[in-house]
Parts: structure tokens; C-alpha cells; sequence
């Protein structure tokens, strides 16, 4: 399915913020009749809001054990009991981690401080790590949700510091070194990074060299502002596309539905 | 079989903090008490008891929620340091141990940060600052960790932290399957010196029923040398006869039981009272100032006698009873915290 | 690290009758449906349409207790054949399955026996008479293959089976401990095409509650590529979600659900009805004579057309009445059993 | 502990039947404050009795599940619901055998049809194993619960045909070889096989060669007659006792409240 996929263009620039327009590129990545781990902000916004527009039947699971809950507002953990209120299992986090591990999940979403272009994220620290310029919380459940489901994506502001060509540490893999790294590191085949939805732009994969490819530039915004807060040269796609905004639909619901209190919407 | 990447097998240089010899476990599990006796105690006669400086602790829960907050309060309160941590998203859990500065190495998958909440300064000036040493992990494999111990065996393997700096700086080491050839991470075992578990409901041998996520408790409860349970309520072992499918954790387990109602705020204890985000925010905030934090920790946990005194300090039960209100997650949030 | 009682690593001459391969089990779970949709059907087209010649099944329950019956039932009644089986104390299961001669290979733990009421005569002919290939294991060990399966490893390590014949006709391999050089068996992972579990509850979608003891069940059916579920009753959905913490088989295993009420008789269902002894005696003593036997198949699988004309001719309401009531385990069993 | 510990002697010889001298004898094994993982039959019925005897804080558990029944009767199988009839708990497979594998659990039983003197078990088959004259169940969970429990017993009638110096199959192990044999087939230290309970006496093993040693022989058994039901060297305990034969007490215990339909008490 297109990112860009070709919809009646409507201006909506005055009408949305970074985040809700990030928000709904990410939900129109989530195939219907799918599963994905999510963590709180962004991305359990973006699994919200397609559950209620392309993919009715998303199946959400939090990785400290939430299964299918009728969520009835925004966690603000994993682990608190939004996350299973009427759910179809409240289980555990090896529950969890196993149904990705046996190649049940589909779909992840990562943060980080750092990101390559290969897609390896450093959410650990800066700095040597022995003695650590800034310490960040460390992996989380980053690298098994990026190790074992078959698609990771990330929701991330995009900058030069953020998007770096050499990362402090390696917390969480993306392509590794590039083709067959994973696979040879033992990581499962046909897995790794998906989409990476920024501020600027949808980025992919290039499928030969696991590189990052621009796939479409959001409305207003050229290659150049991409690349210039990217510290790394970037691939383009031959038929690099505009991000289709959102549509009013879309937006209502995030608003009305998804995040009233704009806990993540409010954050652009 | 894979081309290699690596050239050769791989093991993590991070310290590994506790022993995954299992015969080792086995003889300290031999001598564990097996009969069902009254474990009924306080939270200072169980911490002082069975916590000691220089104790690996496993705690249980999520970070802010189903966390033995009143335990924790406890360990600070009575001063333990140098002890060792399981970082298992240890979150508010983690920023209490290390307020009390009683934390002087940690297993990490996740620490210093409260999620969607921020980040814990003092957390980060801690580890920042070289006071905590740190050997790397992930929530899997602190949650796999714990389950090899509580399977009674060294290791077990995974297909997570291949091929990152996560793996370079724990304490894993590469294997091959023996069957299929594929590389493998081999975690070894974690038995915890101590777990700290908040449950609904125990009888007074420790036999517990957890309500919503299990998290790795089933598995932590039975790692750990030794357990401390708080719990909401005790209930009759009549009440745990009655559905012995719904026991998580069998008393051959537990150490001590103490009973500790609203024992995990400000975490959020499912089906029970929601977290208390005001107060969480709080604790973020003295902590920007150091000095400032000191007083906040020595005005919310070391100079109230017990917990119930802290409890108080946040509010008393009026806070407690709204806490209640919002577990219940009425049709529209805001209905309730714009009261 | 030990002295050396083996010259070398060895490894079982067991034919392993599955792959342990965790990334082909990973292709096929892939594109495992998702969706919650009415799984709702008959056993005989849940068997008809997810159970073929030559497919190797998981039972779960404990050999007469909450086995799933009914759909053994229909594997026989459909003809099945080259079956593999998992002989994890499999005792009134498997005998149906040797009786419908529908089993040529089988991991053993525990077969051709029914615990404390005697031996099987007619599996036992087919395991010694050579119909049946084996490969020999321990009830842990196949609990614990299943487990490996269920987390999507190809294998797991234990303490068990080592320097015995049943580890020498087993497929299993003992390896080293990478941290502290202990020898270990490697246990391949057991993913079975098939699994067949009877259930307390369950929705349409296949979300399940089990009461009372687990068994291997909650492994098996993550471990399974197919699950059919029969379960005694259908609950609403709502059911499942108000007590989320209940559900033992989430629906995302499950491609099929039956109601069958009494789906486990003769067996044993916890809280419900009681194994029926005096029934489980009349098959023993069937199999004393293969032409008796093979008539008593015939009247009792094959020629009803359903489980319910099965439960008719065993005594029907009134029998299963009188199971009921022995469940509960009056003071005294012989109360009951006299009148 | 010794089993035939000094108590006033009474010649109950015609007040009771091989079974319930055997399991009495058994019961009299289990030290108050343990843990046994049980079968059904007279293992069963020895746990039964300890708890109302000598060992009243015995845990009873089956390795289905089933922790600490009020156990209504004699159960039928190993994961009937009388094993967690009003439990403390009512677990799985993998929690009672990762259980022992812990070291949390100190006796378990086994049956078979041949056992060596090392208190080696054969309870898979007679005769050549692909092709056997005699097929049995197999390990169960024999094996498992004999490498895991520190104290393995045995509850068995004595025979020369039984008590063999060449199993056909080594389903379960004993002290396999002898001396470190255990330890170096990776088996845990400490563990292995405790007493030996037949029609005839009550067989330990000799500490030193880990070969089975009699330790007493019940009222009016001669040497003879065990070793003419044995067929290998049996070793002997220096101070050989007459084992304790059952007291009224036990009887009636045995026979009122642990087995009153005399399921396994009447097999004798």
C-alpha cells in the first residue's frame, strides 16, 4: 500500500500540526486484518485512529501484556490498565514477546535519539558508555520488537543531530551494515524497518541496498530541507510522491476520538 | 546455515551482577521453607529481615504500575545500599531506589525515563555520573532472564540483541542451535537475591492472586531466592481453595506477606486506582534541583513513619477515592479530572 | 566443569518427526489470520477441513482429563491415517486414535497405559507389532518441546533424560552450558500441524478460559500451526473482555471452536463432570479381543452419527447426571457411587 | 531418619497385608516440612498417610498441576481434579517440573517393571526397543521427577525377574553406572535414588558404591528370601533392623480416611 496513495489533494496546511499529520501517514502504513506492538504517544495514536479508518480489524497488543483492548483513552504506559480495559487477554510480557518471537506481530513502532541509515536506532546514550555524556532509558523493548516483528516503523522528528551517519551506540537494529546483516547477526529472516514517518517526509527502504529512501516529501517541503537535516546521504524514490495530508475525517477523529486531551497532538 | 557476520562467536563485555548456576539456586531452594506458615508481617520487619546491603533485587510490576511502592519506600528508609537492580522497565520503581541512593549496579533494559511522563534527572545524573555500573539488556531478555531461573536452568536462548551494541555491552554470549544451526543469544539465568511483588490479594502463607497483566511476576516470584509480597488485601486461604486456578504465585515462593492498601501508589494497581499523574509530576519536577530533591525525598519517604503517613502527605484518602474514580475510566476522562 | 562420563556430545537416534525450525514456523504463522471473525463450527468440518492424512497433532488435556473427545472422535470417524502423535501422557486419547488406526508415529512420553486402570491391549499391539515408530521422550520434555515452540525458538535446554536409553532413542542432543559449562539436553522445538484442546469457555473468535489444572495447553496452542477448540460452552465476547486476565487461548491461535457440551467424557472435566470409570473399563476390556474390539469401535465411533448419539449410548443424560454430582466430591465418593 | 526407628514391637503380622506394610514404611520416608511430587496408587496413599501421621506439613503435588489438594480420595490419574480439589493451586506441567528443577521439590516416586541395583528404572520395554516383545508406557514423567527431586523412592514388589542386573532399557535414572556417574551425565548433584519399598524389605543404597544395601527386612523375612527375589548382589546395612511393621494407629488411618475403598490397599 502507497503512503501517497492517490486521493483528492485538498490544502489543509493551516488546518493540521506536524504531529497529526505524522500520526495519520502512520495509521494509513497499518494494514487492515494485522497485528502491532505500540508503545504509548504517537504510535498507539496512529493504531487508534486505524483502527477507526483503513484497518478496522488492527489488532493492538502492548508488549507488558495488553491484548485487543477497547482502549478508552490514551495509555500513559504500556503497562498501565488502559492497555487490557476489556480486553480479549491481559497476559504477560514473555506473552507477548513470544507471539513476536514466533512471527505473530507484524507491526512495531521504535523512538529513539539517534538513527542511521540503515535504520539502527540509539536510545542507550551519548557519549562513551562507560561514562556516558547523557544516558537515555536503554533498549526498553526496542531491539525485541525491532529483532522479531516482520515491520518496524518509527515516528520521529527529523534533524542532522537525530539522523546521524555514525551512531553512539547501536541499541536497536535496523539493516545492521546493510544486505544480509541481519540475517547473518541470526535476526529472522524478512524482518526490519519499514517506514520512517518524519516531520519532512515518509522514508523507506531502498530494497537492494536497505538504505533510507525518501518516499514522499509532505506538502511544502523540498529535498533539500530534507536533506539538510539529515546527516547522512539519502536515497530518493524515482517516483517520489507528496504525502497525502489528512483528510478532514481523519483529523476529526484523531481530534474527537483518538487524543481529545491532545496529550500527543498537542506536543507539535 | 547463515554466512557469518560475525567472525566468531560473540559474548557481551558487561559484568554479570548474579550467578546463573543453577545447582548453586538448587541449594539454596533445598533448604527453602516448604510449610505453610503465618508470613504475616510489616514492611520494616520483612525489609529489614530479608533485605541486606548489597542484595540483587528484582522488582515487580510495570515501572509506575502494580509496583511495591511501599516496599521500595521501605528499602530507602531504612538505607540499604549497594544494591543491585533488575532494570526491567524500572521506572517510578527505579527513581525511588536510586532517590535513596541505594542502587550501585543495574542490569538495564529500561531506566531514568517514566515513559510518556519524561525523564527522572536524578536517575540520569546517577548513571550519568558513573555512581550506577551498568550492564545492557532488553525487556525480553531481563524477562527470559528471569524466566531460565525460574525453569531451573543456566540459560535460554533468544533471537533478540543479535548484532548490536546491546548484545557488545551485556552479558549474553552467542550460541548455535544445535538443531537448525541458526546463531542464538544465550541469556543467563537471573536469580534475583530478592523480588519486591504487589498483588490484589494473598492469604497470609503467600499464596497471591494478580488481577490484569502478569508482566514477568509468575516468573520473578520464582527466581528470586527470596519474596516479599505486599498486597491490597489478605484474604481467607478458604478464598484461595476456591480457585486455585487463579493462584500466581504459590506461598513456597514468598518470604513475607504484608498487607498495604493503595501499596503502589502512585503507580496504578489495575481494576483498583489509577496512578496519580499529579504527583508523578512532582517527583519530576524536585528533581530538577538537587538540593530541592533532597527535601522532597526526605519530606515524602523518609521522615513519614510508614506509608500510610505518605499517603497522607499526597492527599489522604479524598485523593485516593478520585484515584479510585479514574480506574473506572468513565466514557470520557475528562469528566473526572476536571472535577 | 564435570569429569566426563560420555566420550562426547551425543545426540538421540530418534527420528524427530517435526522441524524445530523457528523460521519456517514463523513463515506459516505470518500469515495466520489475524482477524477476529465467527469461528463458530461443527467437528466435523473443523476435522474435515484442518486435520490431513499424514498431520502430526498435539492433544491437549492429561490423557483422560480434558481431552478433547468429541474431535478425536471425528478424526476417527473421518478416517484419518498416518497420523503423528504427541504421547505427552497421552492414555484414553491416544487409545481412540490407535483404535481408529489412525497414528504411524508417535513421540512417547507416556502411551498404551491409562494410569491407574491398567494397559491398553490394543495400542499396545500396535506398538509392539512395529505399526507405530517412536521416538522416546519424558512428559517434561514434550511439555517443555512445546514451550520452545510457543516461544519461537527451535529449541530449549533442561536437566532431563540425561545418561539414559530414553535420551539414546530420543532426537534430542545434549550440549554445554555456555556460562557454566553444565551438559545440558537440547530440546527440540514441537510445533504440531495440529492442536486439539477442549475448554471450559469460549467466544465465537476462540478467546478461551480454562479452569483448573493447565496442563501443557497453554503452550501447545501457540505452539500448534492449527488449533481447533471444543469448549463445553459458548460465552458472549463481553464475557471474555470483563475478565481479560481469565483468557488461557487468546483467539489469534484458534481457526476453529465447537460446542460440545460433555466434549471430555469419559474424561474427567474440572467442575463439571467426572471421568467415567466404569465406560473407561468397558473399552479396556473390549481390546482383550481384537474382533470385539474392532465391533466395539464400530458401535461406539463410527457408526454414531455425532458425539451426542455417542454420550446417548453411554447412558445419556442420566449418566452424565450422575458424573456431575461425583465432581463435587461428596464427603464420601461411596455415597455416590452406591446409590 | 531411619525407617526402622526404635518403637515397641507388636506382632501385627496377621492385622496386615504386604500393601499396607509397604506404604506404611513408605509414609514413614517423607520428613514433616518436604515437598513430594506424587502418582497415583500407593505412592499416593503413603503421602496420604504422612500428612495424617508423621509429617503433617508434607505439600503434596502432581506433576499435571495440581499443588496442596484437601485431597477428597484417592485420585485416578495424575491430573484428575481431585489433585487440585480446594488447591493451593492448580498449575501447569511446566510450573511442577521447573518446580523440582529448581530444587524446590525433595521426594518424588517411581514404579517400573525392572529396576538394577544402581536403582536404575525400565518402564519402556522388554526385549529389543524397535521391535520389543513387551511395550510399556514409557519415561511419564519418571524420568524427569527422578533427575530432578533430591530424594527418589520406590514402592515395588520384589522379584528376581524385576530386581534384574541388566535392564533392557535404562528409561530412568538411578545412580546409572555409580559413584559421579549422575553428576557427569549432567544430571544435578545431589539428587538420586533413597529408598527402595518391597513385599520383602525396606533397600537403600550403600553410600559410598551407590549400590542398593538393605537396611532392614520385614518381620519374618529372611536374607535368603531376598536375595532368591533378586538378581544381582544386593548389599547389606551393617546393623541390619526388622523394619517397624505398621501400628494400629496407621491402620486405621490407612484404611478409614486415606483408602477406604480400598482401591490400593486392596491390590495386595
Amino acid at each position: 500500500m502507497s503512503i501517497s496513495r492517490a486521493r483528492k489533494v485538498t490544502n489543509l496546511t493551516a488546518d493540521y500540526n506536524a504531529m497529526e499529520l505524522m500520526i495519520c501517514l502512520a495509521a494509513r502504513c497499518l494494514e487492515d486484518d494485522s497485528t502491532v506492538v505500540v508503545g504509548t504517544g504517537a504510535p498507539c495514536a496512529a493504531a487508534m485512529l486505524a483502527q477507526r479508518t483503513s484497518a478496522p480489524n488492527l489488532m493492538i497488543m502492548f508488549e507488558a501484556g495488553g491484548v485487543g483492548p477497547l482502549l478508552p483513552s490514551m495509555p500513559i504506559s504500556v503497562g498501565d490498565s488502559r492497555t487490557f480495559f476489556r480486553g480479549l487477554a491481559a497476559g504477560s510480557m514473555p506473552e507477548i514477546m513470544e507471539a513476536c518471537q514466533r512471527g505473530m506481530v507484524d507491526y512495531t513502532f521504535l523512538g529513539g535519539a539517534q538513527i542511521d541509515m540503515y535504520g539502527n536506532v540509539n536510545s542507550t546514550c551519548i557519549g562513551d558508555h562507560t561514562h556516558p555524556r547523557v544516558r537515555f532509558p536503554g533498549s526498553g523493548g526496542a531491539n525485541d520488537l525491532a529483532s522479531l516483528c516482520w515491520r518496524t516503523m518509527m515516528i520521529t522528528p527529523q534533524d542532522r543531530r537525530r539522523f546521524t551517519s555514525r551512531l553512539d551506540f547501536l541499541t536497536t537494529p535496523g539493516y545492521l551494515t546493510g544486505p544480509g546483516a541481519r540475517e547473518a547477526a541470526g535476526l529472522p529472516p524478512g524482518t526490519g524497518p519499514y517506514r520512517v514517518i518524519t516531520q519532512l517526509a515518509v522514508i523507506g527502504f531502498d530494497p537492494a541496498s536497505l538504505r533510507m529512501r525518501v518516499e514522499s516529501l509532505h506538502p511544502g517541503v523540498t529535498r533539500q530541507q530534507v536533506s539538510d537535516n539529515t546527516g547522512f546521504e539519502l536515497l530518493w524514490a524515482e517516483a517520489l510522491g507528496e504525502s497525502q495530508p489528512p483528510d478532514p475525517e481523519e483529523l476529526r477523529i484523531l481530534r474527537q476520538e483518538v487524543d481529545p486531551f491532545r496529550y500527543v497532538i498537542g506536543r507539535a | 546455515m547463515p554466512q557469518s557476520f560475525h567472525p566468531e562467536e560473540r559474548s557481551g563485555v558487561g559484568p554479570l551482577f548474579t550467578s546463573p548456576d543453577a545447582d548453586q539456586a538448587r541449594l539454596f531452594f533445598r533448604q527453602k521453607p516448604r510449610r505453610l506458615t503465618n508470613k504475616l508481617t510489616t514492611a520494616r520487619d520483612a525489609v529489614a529481615r530479608l533485605v541486606g546491603d548489597g542484595d540483587y533485587l528484582g522488582v515487580g510490576g510495570f515501572g509506575s504500575n502494580r509496583i511495591p511502592t511501599a516496599l521500595l519506600h521501605e528499602v530507602v528508609r531504612q538505607g540499604r545500599r549497594q544494591l543491585g537492580l533488575a532494570g526491567h522497565t524500572a521506572t517510578h520503581d527505579c527513581q525511588i531506589l536510586i532517590a535513596g541512593d541505594c542502587v550501585d549496579r543495574c542490569d538495564v533494559a529500561y531506566v531514568v525515563g517514566l515513559e510518556a511522563r519524561g525523564l527522572s534527572r536524578n536517575a540520569r545524573r546517577a548513571f550519568e555520573e558513573g555512581r550506577v555500573q551498568v550492564t545492557e539488556w532488553t525487556n525480553a531478555a531481563l524477562a527470559w532472564r528471569y524466566r531460565a531461573a525460574a525453569m531451573g536452568v543456566p540459560f535460554l536462548p533468544a533471537r533478540i540483541m543479535l548484532g548490536t551494541d546491546t548484545a557488545r555491552y551485556s552479558a549474553a554470549r552467542e550460541i548455535r542451535c544445535p538443531f537448525t544451526g541458526i546463531r542464538l543469544v544465550a541469556l543467563p539465568a537471573l536469580f534475583p537475591d530478592v523480588a519486591l511483588i504487589h498483588v490484589h490479594r494473598a492469604d497470609v502463607y503467600g499464596n497471591c492472586q494478580i488481577e490484569g497483566i502478569m508482566v514477568s511476576d509468575h516468573d520473578l516470584a520464582r527466581a528470586a531466592r527470596r519474596v516479599i509480597v505486599s498486597t491490597e488485601r489478605i484474604i481467607p486461604n478458604e478464598d484461595i481453595r476456591r480457585e486455585p486456578t487463579r493462584t500466581a504465585i504459590p506461598y513456597y515462593c514468598v518470604d513475607a506477606v504484608v498487607e498495604i492498601p493503595y501499596g503502589a501508589y502512585p503507580g496504578n494497581m489495575p481494576y483498583e486506582y489509577f496512578s496519580d499523574e499529579e504527583h508523578l509530576q512532582e517527583w519530576l519536577e524536585a528533581e530538577e534541583d538537587p538540593a530541592l530533591f533532597a527535601a522532597f525525598v526526605r519530606e515524602h519517604i523518609r521522615e513519614p513513619a510508614d506509608f500510610a503517613a505518605y499517603l497522607e502527605r499526597c492527599g489522604g484518602l479524598n485523593r485516593l477515592q478520585e484515584l479510585r474514580r479514574l480506574e473506572h475510566f468513565p466514557g470520557k476522562e475528562g469528566d473526572e479530572s476536571d472535577r
